[in-house]
């Protein structure tokens, strides 16, 4: 948390002057002993070689996915009958740590017509506009499979 | 020129919502459009090179100012209920 | 109908008025002699690089204090006003969601640190006390909306506020010990030009003035919030 | 020429035609959850490629273009689920144009 | 040749805040109006960025900073202001 | 009237104040509900703001911040008028105080007459 923080603090600044350290030092040991609760948040990451290769690959997917979602929102924007059946289902996920599912619920939100309504226990509830075919199920495992096989290696 | 019908469209825009402010008969709304109007005018802010002011707007006029009108809305509903 | 006329015509004069003022504004190309002089003085005087900080807390310093004090008294007539109030249970139907949870811990750390950093930083870019103390009173309204169940204990509040207010002062005090007068600037070394620690006191009064505004506008807003829990228990 | 700056200033033309998009969405459609699908992730991945331009433009403010983009991602899908959930426990009616709806039959389970 | 670009963006947000601003006056219920509040302020944190640029200061991005951090709140307050949870 | 020619940054948004005053004393006269008063009364708060620091601007000059991008010996003929910002600045702070005064009053005045009208609250008449 003392870490995160302390960049923050730097990028702000955008400099890297002795006095900029110190106070800097002093603002986020002092929050990071004031709030100490919300430390767990941040724990939990592996710092291994593989999770910082999957965390790299989690950026590129999610970035393409954002940019598909975006593409498939304005061809259903700009068509003149508006082609959508949306509805909500049920969705369960096995992750376990909380900025892991934060994330997740994040992404969910800024995929291809989906996001999250609700966040009850260990199921998400997604909102989608277009839903495709008959097999509910396997589509929102679909869903939720693309993100989650890289996020449960990059937290425990 | 550009700057000159940016300002224009919030202009409009402005006193749209402050019409809208006065007039429209569910508070909520009204509120909600007086957020509107400083969210703007702290752009507006910008354009006129007061970068502190136009902070300050946004974190005072748009931020806190709704955010007390909705904690005394939400009173007054409460104590409705109670009847 | 008499009145509804009566008030129409007397929205047309002032509109009228209005309209003559404004139809003879020209707006000017030039600074007045008053604006030049922070214009030009102002960096070698004060030394602080944004010229609306060295008017508020050097030029015009005793009107900042003025009204610091004039928000101290509002917030002592919120909280009184606010403080026989008819006890309500707050029901919490749905709860918060995990999302909301897990998003304000991360937000609040960086939002009180976004409020340190622009009021810390108030002689350098835009910003300083007045706005780092709104951008801290909503990081405990973030931080209240979130986690209901803990509240900001009005003593920190109380202490804080009057803590920086006192030192507030007596660094004006100081100033008229060690330099020209009331809340002059100049009791430190001016240092660089540009960089943190430069413009005398200026950094330090600015952050007194934002712990001070910031505890006070959370203070409204946190009376605002929850009357039942909000008058003092002492 | 420098071709960065191009890049940069196209990347923002794109951007704000998103946001275009994201406005023509919250126009066109039919209810309150459907608007809130075209509006943010139209409006997200416009402010996020308006911002990239503009650091591509300037690189030197690229840190705290950075900084900013984290904190729209981070902030803006949370205010719309919030947004999204507190509509759909007001009961916002969903269009008619609506399939299933599994949120609202588990709740009516759980409650009989 | 980038200014003339970056002022179509500019024509083009204005655009955006034209039909923001015809959902919120049209909009059936409270929430859509919420929602056009919401992408209001993302989309003048994108023309804050690029006005910085058009002035050519840097200290304007802190501005945007404020902006992008504090769009969350009205919008938290009123969504639990909706399901009576304040 | 208007010229068009004549149209710059200043005189927009002065204008642009104009009218959301009287749009605002408008509604301070003519609203029976003391919330719509109130937030009307937001509403002149930020016009006068706004018409204030269009009569500091001067066009074509930035920020009143002394940084990289401005010269420093030169900085009276790059900059605009610091005094109005400041004077804005404090009246911003203290226009949230005075909101939250008469809100809380129009708390306090709803608990004693079970109604937001103003024709209802007969203490001061006579």
């Amino acid at each position: 948390m003392f870490f995160v923080l302390m960049g923050v603090w730097m990028i702000l600044n955008n400099s890297l002057a002795i006095e900029i350290w110190l106070t800097g030092g002093v603002v986020s040991l002092f929050l990071a002993i004031l709030l100490c609760s919300n430390c767990s948040v941040f724990q939990g990451v592996n710092l291994t070689p593989k999770a910082m290769l999957y965390t790299i690959m989690y950026i590129l997917v999610f970035l393409l996915e954002l940019v598909k979602s975006n593409l498939h929102i304005a061809k259903l924007v700009l068509t003149p009958s508006l082609p959508i059946n949306p509805g909500v289902i049920r969705a369960k996920t096995i992750l376990k740590s909380r900025m892991a599912r934060l994330i997740l619920a994040n992404s969910i939100t800024l995929t291809p017509g989906t996001f999250t309504i609700d966040f009850i226990d260990d199921t998400l509830y997604i909102h989608c506009v277009d839903l495709e075919g008959e097999d509910l199920e396997a589509y929102a495992n679909s869903i939720i499979r693309k993100f989650e096989k890289y996020l449960e290696v990059i937290y425990d | 020129m550009i700057y000159l019908i940016l300002l224009l469209v919030f202009g409009l825009i402005m006193i749209i919502m402050a019409f809208t402010a006065i007039h429209h008969k569910n508070l909520q709304v009204a509120v909600i459009a007086s957020g509107i109007i400083s969210l703007l005018a702290s752009v507006v802010y910008v354009f006129l090179a007061a970068p502190d002011v136009a902070i300050t707007e946004a974190s005072i006029g748009s931020a806190l100012t709704v955010v007390i009108f909705f904690y005394v809305l939400n009173k007054i509903r409460r104590s409705n209920d109670q009847e | 109908m008499i009145r509804n006329s009566f008030l129409i015509l007397l929205l047309a004069g002032l509109g009228w008025i209005l309209f003559q003022e404004f139809d003879s504004f020209k707006g000017s190309d030039q600074l007045n002699p008053v604006a030049e002089y922070y214009a030009t003085q102002g960096p070698q005087e004060v030394g602080a690089a944004n010229l609306v900080t060295s008017v508020v807390v050097t030029y015009r310093g005793l009107d900042t204090l003025g009204e610091v004090t004039i928000l101290f008294l509002t917030a002592a007539i919120v909280g009184l006003l606010f403080k026989r109030e008819s006890n309500s249970e707050t029901e919490d139907i749905y709860g918060t969601s995990e999302i909301l949870l897990t998003a304000g811990k991360i937000l609040v750390p960086m939002l009180i640190l976004v409020g340190v950093y622009i009021f810390i930083n108030g002689h350098l870019t835009p910003g300083g006390g007045f706005q780092g103390g709104a951008v801290l009173a909503s990081a405990f309204v973030l931080a209240a909306l979130t986690f209901s169940g803990t509240t900001v204990k009005h003593r920190v509040l109380e202490i804080v506020e009057s803590f920086s207010g006192i030192s507030f002062v007596l660094l004006g005090i100081l100033g008229v010990v060690l330099a020209g007068g009331f809340l002059d600037n100049k009791i430190f070394s001016l240092g660089t030009f540009g960089h943190l620690f430069s413009a005398g006191a200026i950094p330090i009064i600015y952050s007194l003035v934002g712990l001070k505004v910031g505890s006070e506008l959370s203070n409204i807003v946190l009376v605002m919030k929850s009357s039942e829990k909000g008058g003092d228990h002492d | 020429m420098d071709y960065l700056a191009l890049i940069g200033s196209v990347l923002t033309l794109i951007g704000t035609i998103f946001m275009f998009l994201a406005a023509l969405g919250l126009l066109r459609m039919p209810d309150v959850y459907n608007r809130i699908q075209a509006g943010t992730k139209a409006s997200t991945l416009g402010s996020v490629l308006t911002l990239l331009g503009i650091g591509l433009i300037q690189p030197d403010w690229l840190l705290k273009i950075g900084l900013l983009i984290i904190f729209i991602l981070l902030s803006n899908p949370v205010s719309s689920h919030v947004l999204g959930r507190a509509a759909h426990h007001k009961k916002v009616p969903m269009s008619p144009k609506t399939v299933l709806d599994h949120l609202t039959e588990d709740q009516t389970s759980t409650k009989n | 040749m980038i200014n003339t670009l970056l002022s179509v963006s500019l024509l083009f947000i204005a655009l955006s805040f034209i039909l923001i601003i015809i959902r919120f006056l049209i909009g059936t219920t409270v929430a859509d109006r919420i929602i056009a509040l919401d992408v209001l302020t993302v989309s003048s944190i994108g023309m804050l960025v690029i006005l910085a640029r058009m002035f050519d200061r840097v200290i304007y991005l802190d501005v945007a900073v404020v902006y992008g951090i504090l769009s969350f709140i009205g919008v938290i307050v009123m969504a639990k202001y909706m399901e009576k949870s304040l | 009237m208007i010229n068009f020619n004549s149209l710059n940054i200043e005189t927009v948004s002065m204008g642009i104040g104009v009218i959301l005053f009287v749009l605002g004393v408008w509604g301070i006269v003519s609203q029976k509900n003391i919330i719509k008063i109130i937030i009307s009364f937001t509403i002149v708060d930020t016009s006068i703001h706004l018409i204030l620091v269009s009569i500091g601007y001067i066009r074509g000059k930035s920020a009143p911040i002394i940084d990289a991008a401005i010269n420093k010996e030169n900085a009276a003929n790059e900059v605009v008028d610091p005094l109005p910002q400041a004077l804005v600045l404090t009246a911003i702070v203290i226009g949230l105080g005075i909101t939250a005064l008469m809100l809380s009053y129009a708390l306090r005045m709803y608990k004693e007459n079970k109604s937001l009208d103003i024709n209802k609250f007969k203490a001061l008449k006579w």
